[in-house]
């Protein structure tokens, strides 16, 4: 026979998270291929629907793992648009600290996750260890490493620790001094180029067929295609910062973009830490019991910008003390399923995982 | 002859302790490199015995027959092997033995992980053999001008002729063209980065080695360590003169498989066909200008 | 000298024999292929007792037969192929169109090829070069393809005219036809030993199929009866080493040609002419392999690697010197018994699955192990791998190469020597390892007389790899009588100009690197045997075998790196067109029957004998 | 409220039949539609720069015997996000598919069925299985179905012999 | 006959306990993120914690792997796949569990498609708190099962051959059938 079937994950070293992209191959090119997802499908939407709107912030950090923020400031934003409260504005602050360490922390693993399907085992190591770095700092701030349950509705759920602008300082400096190391290391490595550089292409059509969100799209219109910039929350309007972008998207272009955006997380960070106001950082949602808060009727969407594109949740309250549905947006999900079975087609196994990759595809926000 | 084969038992068991220690001491190096501390010197033999204690899964014979091919095939060349002036079998240290030899139980191990009926394995020996046709054929350049110039091809005479006055006879002084083609073919041998195509575990799941586990995965291992000890036994010999003292090979030994496993660790991995034409453009001609230099000028003999 | 027991008898029997099993096979299809068993059986027998009466000269009427060494040696391999191969005739009955005419045909082909080594003069040389032509091209279109006989007979047919020419122009010059005389005057005169150089030449490399000539290989090998592959590959092919043989050293051009010719200062290591044998030897070398590795059918395969094999013996005679050509002949008969055996291991795969696509093989090694075995020793042997006796030759080779300081030629012989690594293993992952697929389930084993050659060429090619000696010695004395130097055997050793090689100690250590081995492997915890299909994909489910099984563009990134590269296959194909509508203007003027291929070669005789005079 | 959206929401009520609107945030419009006229609502909306369809999600409302289509389209120009909403039957629950206006559907359209089982017509996979693998039970994101129930009915939970917040666990 | 099998009770014997000297401080684990618990552990394999000085490393194929780590909650899916790997993998073989999903559900204890109890389906040998359990637990988690292999405690796979039917039972119980076959496994 002329196919050959190969898997790429569940279990499978190319393959971060846990999905499976089934490849029908001849020789060693992609004939078609579809992903099988639902392996870390748990049913988030479902189980939202049987707590309470306080319970549901412990469950849905867990939705998206490399970033857990989003899925806080999401769920968050849309209690506050329901129950139409208003956010003391320290918490604002405090909030897009969190979510640009998030965003660093992410962009650092998947920067530094190249390493997997190129086998530059060196970048992933590095990245990992200033990663670390962040999970400390976060650990410090929300009593956790990975998931903070520390953006609630109504603003964040304590005030930052004392000191704790130093340390981020401290650490911010340290990363940008290290960064142009990284760039040695991945960006301008020869064999790193080889494989990245023309490979793995995105036009832009491609993006607005699939409804490709966050790098992938920035990378191919050319545009400030950002959710900060055109429907900013927080207080994103209020800080300084570059959108980088690109007209031709292949995974070198999307990895530089990665790269840039970790400057305008550290840039954005040392500006709220500056400009951060005293003041309260939490208003009451509800009176009473915050397990028995009562959420207005109504049907809402918000979305943030997460690292890796568009990340919303559609939250429907008919005004009782448990949601009525929660839908959740994963950021990658259109080019996760359609992208990979419309546009993987064509190119060799060798590139797979590294299209897999550099489309920045987390398999649990798929799933739910 | 059974002296000879007494001595090749002693270069067998040198080379095992030393090239699966000095990858321990490696893995500690890498891990420094990438900022961890890394595991004991001894790791390397932990692994290998605790592979072989385990009972892994076999696919039919041929599985099984490979694998002992693989190894039995690698001895066997490791003990035709000069080490610092000890050759079990001297004058027959013929520097094709150990080409074909070594391809022996490169076949037994294609063969063997073929068995298994894995497509992977199938890709990775398909990368495998192909990248072999990458370095090989640079590297053999360079040997002919190696044997030609020096009119033999006994690798202990090739290694006495180099240290017949120091530093300056060296194959690595006088043909540094081809010493750096043979080291970029050495690194494509050693299966080092960017010539990780046929393992690459994120692509094809380690390729050939996707089906072993027990002990044909610790043989396996073993017949790593050899391969990888006459690749840079090689090395040393063809360029950097050999060794008359134990010391002394070990540091130059150190050095080559060090210095493969640092450039290893900076750099990521070609596709299959990148390597070959690599291979094809710059190497091979420098490998060709570098022969022809020996043969027609008479330059570095 | 008793008549029975002589070259003409021989030659003379197996004609008999051809009519009696023509006769028989009418009767009974079995009893015909029989006749072909005991008479290419007989035959051997018979060669292998007359090896004392070499320079033996006999008489057949007009025909002189004279049994030189290398005469009797290559008779002795043709033979020893025909007679493997015919056990297969037995089981082969059934499949083809004409039994009666194949097995007529099967012993009139090793007739003619006796009778061919052992002609004294060279019209019987010609006679029985072409009797060999005739025979299979006709047995050629028993098996799949008519066209593959016509492309083989316009190759073939190019050789002849161009030896008859040969013949003709050295008789007009000397009056002689006697091979050796007119040789030994030719040798004197330049432009004779030139005339005779380039048409003999010629025929020979037509017949071994190097580049240019390379392309009626694979057409014909992958398209006779799978019977007879394994006669053209093993056997007739070797027919053009003979000739060239005959070209460069009986007829002693690389003395005739010494020239003094420079090249960056150094002087030459062998006359041009003898420069362009090797450079085609070289170009066949890598183009064999590199359409080896292309081609999806297990016999186009082998018939490939076939053509890259000629390309080293090509090279071995025309380096000329005592290494080289040991090496050369050290070859023909490696890659004899090996081309054979791999040939008689597909014809078994065929002969129970009906298939030589190797997409649609797979596993058969769980059903087939012994016909596996042979197949991997051949392609050990054809490797050059040891412990077989194909390692003996390359290493001979190799030596002559580097001793000369041939750089380019060696880059080919080295890339031709690592790609056959990846040719040979293709069909050994492809048809023997891997998944067995289901239609494949109940296949059995090569029948029992089947299995006889195949194990004992493959005990031959282990025999020779080991204990190399037994037949360098007779090529060491080939190569003194023909006035080269004889190998330096020291027992068990072989001495080249930078090395020496002892294939039995290296045997013996690979014996006990593998006993080391087995002890290891037996020592530890035995494994649990699991099925074929119970292996890793990366924990997903998979249930048809066919889909696990790769094998279809195995070296697909490898191919594409020369899809676009020039080939000549196309240019053939260019040059038939043009001839095709040369011909067609030709027939609308003259004949009202399809004449391309004989216009051609009038066209072609025609320049050559405006060009012989003007000579 | 945002004024573009007013001149949209405005456009939109020219050209279509509203059933009803909500502005839940200042860039947000949610507009409810016949199930008729959805097809040429995304059409047109799209026209109108709203390029994106975020998300296709689907809401029960089992009380009315309703299921709500909920189409969420996004202007990446003017930031402005529309929720085009729709009922439609819930104990036939059919729909035709989007995905030749917002290719990207297909899959969510997939989604919407394997979790409330509505089909939609014109998606040639969205019959199939996704997330969930062999399935025996109703669509599970139906208010009707409870999780609680199908899981402790399917996967054994461990019981504890003591109250282990005082008692401890006993080894 | 006797005699020799008995001989080679002893050479086992005495070979088991060589061979645990070895497995202790070589443990391959399957590269398989399984949960979410699966982010923590580059961290524990980073310069801060750095796992491989216990000996640990990443393995890609279930063959050459020693233990198989869930790490945490187990989707229907994911588990069907992970009894697939587990099968697969060469024994002597350990299971290590991460947080609470795998003790009793943890947080999805009421959801559809989350098993409750992996101990029902697989053999564990450790269990290791938190969600997610911190890099330090991880590394203790990874000591004690150490620690077991060396007093011949971590015997999860030897009890799953022994009580395989009571395993297959539950396993089909939940899963249906234990390879699915359906229109995407052809």
């Amino acid at each position: 026979m002329k196919e050959i079937k190969l898997f790429l994950g569940p279990q499978h070293p190319g393959m971060h998270g846990n999905a499976s992209v089934h490849m029908y191959v001849e020789g060693d090119i992609i004939k078609r291929s579809y992903l099988l997802p639902g392996m870390l499908h748990r049913g988030f939407e479902k189980s939202m629907e049987r707590r309470t709107w306080m319970n549901n912030i412990a469950l849905i950090p867990r939705i998206c793992v490399p970033e857990p923020d989003t899925n806080e400031m999401v769920y968050a934003m849309n209690i506050e648009a329901l129950a139409k409260i208003k956010v003391p504005e320290r918490a604002h602050w405090i909030r897009m600290i969190i979510l640009e360490l998030a965003r660093l922390s992410a962009h650092l693993m998947a920067f530094g996750g190249i390493g997997g399907p190129t086998g530059l085992y060196t970048a992933m190591y590095w990245a990992q260890a200033d990663r670390d770095r962040i999970l400390t700092i976060f650990e410090e701030i929300t009593g956790h490493r990975v998931y903070h349950m520390y953006i609630v509705a109504g603003g964040v759920r304590k005030d930052l620790p004392k000191g704790i602008e130093n340390k981020i300082l401290d650490f911010l400096n340290d990363l940008e001094s290290r960064l142009p190391e990284y760039e040695d290391l991945v960006l301008n490595n020869p064999t790193v180029r080889a494989r990245t550089v023309d490979n793995i292409l995105l036009p832009a059509e491609v993006v607005w067929e699939l409804g490709v969100t966050g790098i992938g799209m920035r990378s191919a219109t050319g545009q400030e295609y950002d959710i900060r910039k055109v429907a900013p929350y927080a207080r994103y309007e209020k800080v300084d910062f570059k959108v980088p972008t690109a007209t031709y998207s292949d995974a070198q272009t999307r990895m530089t973009l990665k790269y840039q955006e970790m400057y305008q997380s550290i840039n954005i960070i040392k500006q709220a830490i500056d400009m951060m106001p005293g003041g309260k950082v939490r208003a009451k949602v509800a009176d009473g019991s915050a397990l028995r808060w009562r959420v207005p009727a109504g049907q809402v969407y918000s979305a943030v910008e997460a690292s890796r594109g568009e990340y919303g949740y559609y939250t429907v309250s008919d005004g009782n003390t448990m949601p009525y549905r929660v839908a959740v947006r994963g950021a990658s999900f259109p080019q996760g399923l359609l992208g990979v079975e419309k546009y993987m087609p064509g190119h060799r196994i060798d590139d797979a995982p590294l299209w897999f990759d550099t489309m920045g595809i987390c398999s649990p926000e798929i799933d739910r | 002859m059974i002296t000879g084969i007494l001595t090749g038992f002693g270069i067998l068991l040198f080379a095992f302790v030393w090239q699966t220690s000095l990858d321990g001491i490696n893995r500690k190096i890498v891990g420094r490199f990438q900022k961890r501390i890394g595991p004991k010197w001894y790791q390397q033999f932990r692994d290998i015995f605790k592979a072989l204690s385990k009972t892994g899964v076999t696919h039919g014979w041929v599985f099984d027959f490979g694998v002992m091919m693989a190894l039995g095939g690698i001895m066997a060349t490791v003990m035709f092997l000069p080490v610092v002036g000890y050759s079990a079998f001297p004058g027959m240290d013929n520097f094709f033995i150990f080409v074909y030899l070594l391809a022996v139980g490169m076949l037994g191990m294609a063969m063997s992980s073929v068995g298994s009926g894995n497509p992977l394995a199938g890709i990775g020996v398909m990368r495998a053999l192909t990248q072999m046709v990458g370095y090989e054929v640079p590297f053999m350049i360079v040997i002919l001008g190696i044997i030609f110039g020096h009119n033999t091809s006994s690798l202990s005479e090739l290694a006495a002729i180099q240290q017949a006055s120091g530093i300056m006879t060296w194959n690595l002084v006088k043909m540094p063209i081809g010493t750096v083609v043979a080291y970029i073919s050495l690194l494509g041998m050693l299966g080092k980065k960017p010539f990780e195509t046929f393992i690459a575990p994120a692509e094809i799941a380690s390729g050939p080695m996707v089906e072993y586990g027990g002990k044909q995965l610790g043989m396996l291992m073993i017949m790593h360590e050899f391969a990888t000890f006459i690749e840079v036994t090689l090395f040393v010999t063809l360029f950097l003169g050999g060794a008359t003292t134990l010391f002394g090979f070990i540091a130059k030994y150190f050095v080559v498989y060090i210095l493969a496993s640092l450039i290893s660790n900076a750099l990521a991995r070609f596709k299959i066909d990148q390597v070959i034409k690599f291979y094809y453009k710059v190497p091979i001609t420098l490998a060709i200008v570098q022969a022809l230099m020996v043969v027609f000028l008479g330059w570095g003999v | 000298m008793d008549f029975i027991l002589s070259v003409p008898a021989i030659v003379v029997g197996l004609f008999a024999a051809a009519v009696l099993a023509y006769l028989l096979t009418k009767a009974n299809k079995i009893l015909g292929a029989l006749i072909t068993v005991l008479g290419s059986g007989a035959a051997l027998a018979a060669m292998l007792m007359l090896k004392g009466d070499i320079n033996s000269v006999q008489s057949l009427g007009a025909l002189g037969f004279k049994l030189t060494d290398y005469g009797w040696f290559f008779s002795v391999l043709m033979l020893l192929i025909f007679f493997s191969v015919s056990f297969f005739n037995l089981y082969w009955m059934k499949k083809i169109i004409h039994p009666a005419a194949y097995n007529f045909l099967y012993l009139v082909a090793l007739a003619g090829t006796v009778g061919a080594f052992t002609a004294k003069d060279f019209i019987g040389l010609f006679i029985f070069w072409e009797t060999i032509v005739w025979a299979s091209m006709f047995i050629i279109p028993f098996g799949k393809s008519r066209n593959a006989s016509v492309v083989y007979y316009a190759f073939s047919a190019f050789g002849s005219l161009s030896m008859l020419f040969g013949i003709l122009y050295l008789y007009s010059k000397t009056g002689s036809f006697d091979i050796q005389y007119v040789l030994e005057q030719a040798s004197m005169n330049t432009t004779y030993a030139l005339v005779a150089f380039i048409t003999i030449g010629i025929a020979g490399l037509v017949k071994i199929g190097v580049f240019p000539f390379h392309l009626w290989l694979p057409k014909a090998h992958g398209n006779a009866p799978d019977t007879f592959s394994p006669i053209l590959s093993g056997g007739l092919v070797k027919a053009g080493g003979f000739a060239a043989f005959l070209a460069v050293i009986v007829m002693p051009s690389y003395k005739v040609f010494a020239s003094n010719a420079l090249f960056l200062g150094r002087e030459l290591a062998m006359p041009v002419p003898n420069y362009i044998l090797v450079f085609l030897g070289a170009v066949s070398i890598v183009v064999g392999t590199l359409m080896a590795i292309k081609s999806e059918d297990f016999k186009k395969l082998i018939a490939y690697s076939s053509v890259a094999n000629g390309g080293y013996i090509i090279i071995g005679i025309a380096i000329a010197d005592s290494l080289s050509v040991g090496g050369a002949f050290m070859h023909m008969f490696a890659h004899a018994l090996a081309s054979a055996a791999a040939f008689l291991s597909a014809a078994a795969v065929v002969h129970r699955t009906g298939t030589t696509k190797m997409s649609e093989l797979g596993g058969l090694i769980h059903r087939m192990p012994l016909t596996y075995l042979v197949y991997l020793i051949a392609i050990i042997s054809m490797a050059g791998i040891p412990p077989m006796s194909g390692f003996i030759s390359k290493w001979m080779l190799f030596q002559s190469m580097i001793g000369k300081g041939m750089v380019f030629t060696a880059a080919a012989a080295f890339f031709g020597s690592i790609g056959s690594f990846l040719y040979v293993f293709r069909p050994l992952s492809a048809v023997f390892l891997g998944q067995l697929s289901p239609k494949h389930e109940s296949v059995k084993e090569a029948p029992f007389l089947m299995q006889v050659p195949m194990i004992g060429l493959s005990l031959l090619t282990l025999l020779f790899g080991v204990f190399p000696n037994i037949v360098l010695r007779f090529i060491s004395d080939i190569l003194k009588t023909a006035g080269l130097d004889g190998l330096t055997l020291n027992g068990l050793v072989i001495s080249g100009t930078n090395g020496q090689l002892n294939p039995s100690l290296v045997s013996l250590i690979f014996g006990i690197g593998f006993f080391i081995a087995l002890i290891i492997f037996i020592i530890h915890p035995k494994s649990r045997k699991v099925d074929l299909m119970d292996t890793y994909t990366a924990s997903e489910f998979i249930y048809t075998p066919e889909l696990l099984h790769y094998s279809y563009a195995f070296y697909a990134p490898f191919e594409r790196l020369y899809e676009n590269a020039p080939s000549t296959e196309k240019w053939y194909a260019a040059l038939i067109k043009k001839i095709e509508e040369a011909g067609q203007l030709v027939s609308y003027t003259f004949f009202n029957n399809k004449p391309r291929i004989i216009v051609f070669w009038m066209v072609c005789a025609v320049i050559a004998l405006l060009w012989g005079g003007s000579l | 409220m945002n004024k573009d959206i007013k001149n949209l929401v405005a456009d939109i009520k020219s050209r279509f039949e509203l059933v009803g609107e909500d502005y839940p945030k200042d860039d947000q419009a949610a507009l409810d539609f016949n199930s008729r006229d959805i097809h040429s609502v995304l059409a047109y909306v799209k026209s109108q720069g709203f390029r994106q369809l975020s998300i296709l999600s689907c809401v029960d409302w089992i009380k009315d015997n309703q299921f709500q289509l909920v189409y969420i389209v996004f202007n990446w120009e003017t930031g402005i996000r529309l929720q085009v909403r729709t009922r439609i039957d819930r104990s036939n629950p059919k729909f035709t598919t989007v995905t030749s206006i917002y290719p990207g559907a297909k899959y969510y359209e997939r989604d919407v069925h394997e979790f409330f089982g509505v089909e939609f017509e014109g998606n040639p996979d969205s019959y199939k299985q996704l997330f969930l693998e062999n399935w025996d039970d109703m669509p599970p994101l139906r208010k009707d179905f409870d999780s609680k129930a199908y899981s402790d009915r399917k996967y054994p939970v461990r019981e504890y012999a003591a109250d282990f917040s005082k008692a401890g666990d006993k080894k | 006959m006797d005699n020799t099998v008995e001989k080679q009770e002893n050479i086992r014997k005495g070979w088991d306990g060589i061979s645990r000297f070895f497995r202790a401080n070589s443990i391959w684990m399957l590269m398989y993120c399984t949960g979410c618990c699966a982010i923590e552990l580059p961290q524990a394999m980073t310069s801060r914690y750095d796992m491989e000085r216990l000996g640990m490393g990443p393995m890609a194929t279930p063959r050459q792997a020693d233990v198989l780590l869930i790490t945490g909650y187990l989707s229907l899916k994911t588990l069907r796949r992970i009894i697939y790997a587990y099968e697969q993998m060469s024994t002597p073989k350990y299971l290590v569990a991460f947080g609470p999903c795998t003790l009793n559900g943890g947080i999805y204890y009421d959801s559809h498609a989350v098993i409750n109890r992996l101990d029902q389906y697989l053999p564990i040998d450790v269990y290791i708190a938190g969600c997610m359990p911190k890099p330090e637990a991880v590394m203790n988690g990874f000591n004690d099962l150490i620690g077991m292999i060396k007093r011949k405690e971590a015997n999860g796979w030897k009890k799953y051959e022994q009580n395989k039917d009571w395993y297959r039972k539950n396993q089909i119980q939940a899963l249906g059938e234990l390879r699915i076959k359906d229109e995407f496994h052809e």
